[in-house]
């Protein structure tokens, strides 16, 4: 049976086919004799054989079979058609029906389900057992098989029913349908990379390890102030022009700024990334970049 | 400061509309910037006052297992059908018994659905399940051959419309076995016997029973416990 | 006899909302049987009725081209945008080592960094940094090929949230290994080698602690005295 898709229509099968496999059966029990068993009567001749144009044709005796979910549903099928009670079943009666469907899917020649065949030998078990006198001990040892039958029978009822149930519930795309909208823009950039300052710091012990940069004092001891003021020197100059040294300072920073710019400028003459020049004595000083 | 009541609802409405899937409350405060981030309780008015302004209206605010989502009102579903050609899917009673079987009894193997059924469970029915996210592998049973055991999830209470396993239509109860005592001693067989069965079975449909009508709160643990397996399940 | 209208409203509100796409005034019209199929006009009303009822919420009703269908208001746009904003991935070590050399031994060239490090410095790791405003090009080394060099920005502090480089810890700081041990031991560094060298570099760590927590006047002097020592330094 496909799961996505249940090929044949229960409904169908049961309101149509099985009352046809019925009349079949039936048709078979009424000439039922000791030995040899019809499969119809036609014009008063009860046939044994299966007939080249049978009114069923296999295909639908297929369609009836599927439509039973294994020989417990087949049974529980059997007894709600005679109205009764699962906890009034007659096993000898049930059996017998039981086996008449078994025995026509065989005479077809379905390749019926192993379960089909194992519940009609459970079956077989369980009548026998009935009609046998048993004594005191084995009662003792082993459970009713009928009651355990019947456990079966309500326990596969209660999820056969439960299946129903799930069914009904409403479900997406059935009764509940999903809202969808139009978005407004939506302007989406992809997210930056974060970046924890610590992740930083890690990632500088890890490459000044390496470069064993930790034994260098300079490094150690260069304050950060004076490389950054170097940046901003060298950002400010240019290689085609000169700079009035002066306009380097800015009064607002008081001594310690002016101390680091004049460290970053010297560090940068040290570096020869800037030129440095005064055109007479005491006259005013320039710097340019070297290269831009 | 926290963003305005109307703003609120209209930035949830929206984004509910916009989300395509149920949003909860803790995804829907974690939308906003630390400084502007509405309470939980602020979060859960807002979406009450939502829930109110769509009564009579084509659409409703329902709250299911993964949270909260906008759908049309049942009432409208068969229009909607005109809208497309195709039917929707039906599912196998096979499929239907085993979805029943695990929604209700799980954690469950499949030969403990087998057993139940009194037949074979096509393996491409529990494929299905498992493609749909509908059923997840929570663990094997310790027994030989480690069977796996299947668990409904979160998105297969979404897609029934339900908030939780408790919602399920209640599973039929075992009748009275002291009945069928009757019945069997009525064709001679030893009602002792039985009776002593009737008590050890007793207490697994109390059991059962339990599971079904477990409470809000106990049904919500089991809804919880799916979030971290169903995300190892997708890795 | 027609449909009523309140139940026109609701069918056609939840058929647009379920649609996933515009519908026309005859699309609509065309959802409903002969006998109870509303005229045009009643289903443009109907449309006009329901664009009023959106008015100040986090959706509204548009028309375009091809019909009509629900849009969220563009005031929730950042919202959404949030709902489906892209984990940030991660910068390699590599960048981030980079980045780190740029900022305390500015200016620098690539050619230094590939020095310290041992290894090429990969053309995407610059781009990527100079695309963020972390580093920009201050000059160009008097050197053949003139190489770049690179310093790192005001918007680079604000991301670390500094004043300025100095607020960076010392080299002193970043070797009192102990604070970053469990980073260390995260990125799969041999933990022992780390104790090692931070037991023969305790003394020194201290002296340079001192600094680093000096009074103004301090580091003025400070400044002083590190003015040879670096520009002697040479990389």
């Amino acid at each position: 049976m496909n799961s996505e898709q249940q090929p044949i229509d229960p409904e169908v099968a049961t309101e149509i086919l099985i009352p046809a496999a019925l009349h079949l059966r039936e048709m078979r029990q009424s000439s039922a004799q000791q030995g040899e068993m019809p499969f119809a009567i036609v014009q008063g001749k009860a046939m044994t054989e299966l007939p080249k144009d049978l009114y069923i044709p296999p295909e639908a005796l297929e369609v009836f079979l599927e439509a039973f979910e294994g020989p417990l549903d087949l049974l529980l099928y059997l007894i709600k058609r005679q109205n009764i009670d699962i906890l009034e079943i007659n096993v000898a009666a049930i059996t017998e029906q039981y086996m008449q469907y078994v025995n026509m899917m065989s005479a077809m020649q379905f390749e019926l389900a192993a379960e089909y065949l194992l519940m009609a030998a459970m079956l077989a078990e369980i009548k026998s057992r009935m009609l046998l006198p048993r004594s005191a001990d084995e009662e003792e040892e082993e459970e009713d098989p009928r009651a355990q039958l019947i456990r079966r029978l309500q326990e596969y009822e209660r999820f056969k029913k439960a299946a129903a149930d799930v069914d009904a519930l409403p479900r997406v795309s059935r009764e509940i349908h999903l809202v969808s909208v139009d978005l407004p823009d939506l302007n989406k950039t992809k997210p930056e990379p974060l970046v924890d300052l610590k992740e930083l710091m890690v990632a500088l012990a890890d490459v000044l390890r390496r470069a064993d940069l930790f034994e260098s004092h300079h490094v150690q001891k260069e304050k950060l102030s004076t490389r950054e003021r170097m940046s901003e020197v060298l950002a400010r100059l240019s290689p085609n022009r000169f700079t009035p040294f002066v306009s380097l300072f800015t009064a607002e920073e008081g001594r310690l700024g002016v101390v680091v710019t004049f460290l970053a400028v010297m560090e940068l003459i040290k570096e020869q990334l800037i030129e440095i020049i005064q055109a007479e004595d005491f006259g005013p000083i320039h710097v340019k970049a070297k290269v831009a | 400061m926290t963003i305005a009541n109307d703003l609120l609802q209209r930035i949830i409405e929206g984004v509910l509309l916009a989300a395509g899937k149920p949003l909860t409350v803790e995804e829907l405060g974690g939308l906003f910037e630390d400084h502007e981030r509405p309470s939980n309780d602020a979060v859960r008015a807002a979406l009450a006052a939502i829930g109110e302004q769509g009564t009579g209206r084509g659409f409703q605010l329902r709250e299911v297992a993964s949270g909260f989502r906008f759908q049309v009102v049942q009432e409208v579903a068969p229009w909607i059908a005109k809208l497309w050609e195709e039917k929707p899917q039906k599912y196998s009673r096979a499929l239907l018994e085993t979805l029943a079987l695990i929604a209700y009894r799980q954690p469950i193997t499949r030969g403990d659905i087998e057993d139940i059924r009194g037949v074979a469970v096509a393996s491409n029915i529990i494929k299905t399940l498992l493609e749909r996210e509908w059923v997840r592998v929570v663990g094997h049973k310790d027994v030989p051959g480690r069977p796996a055991m299947y668990a409904t999830t979160r998105k297969f209470l979404d897609y029934f419309n339900l908030q939780n396993l408790d919602d399920l239509p209640t599973l039929a109860e075992i009748r009275d076995l002291d009945t069928m005592n009757t019945e069997l001693a009525l064709e001679g067989i030893d009602t002792e016997m039985v009776a002593l069965e009737t008590e050890a079975e007793t207490p697994n449909a109390d059991e059962e029973n339990a599971v079904a009508q477990a409470t809000p709160e106990a049904a919500e643990a089991v809804a919880d416990d799916d979030a971290a397996p169903s995300i190892a399940n997708e890795v």
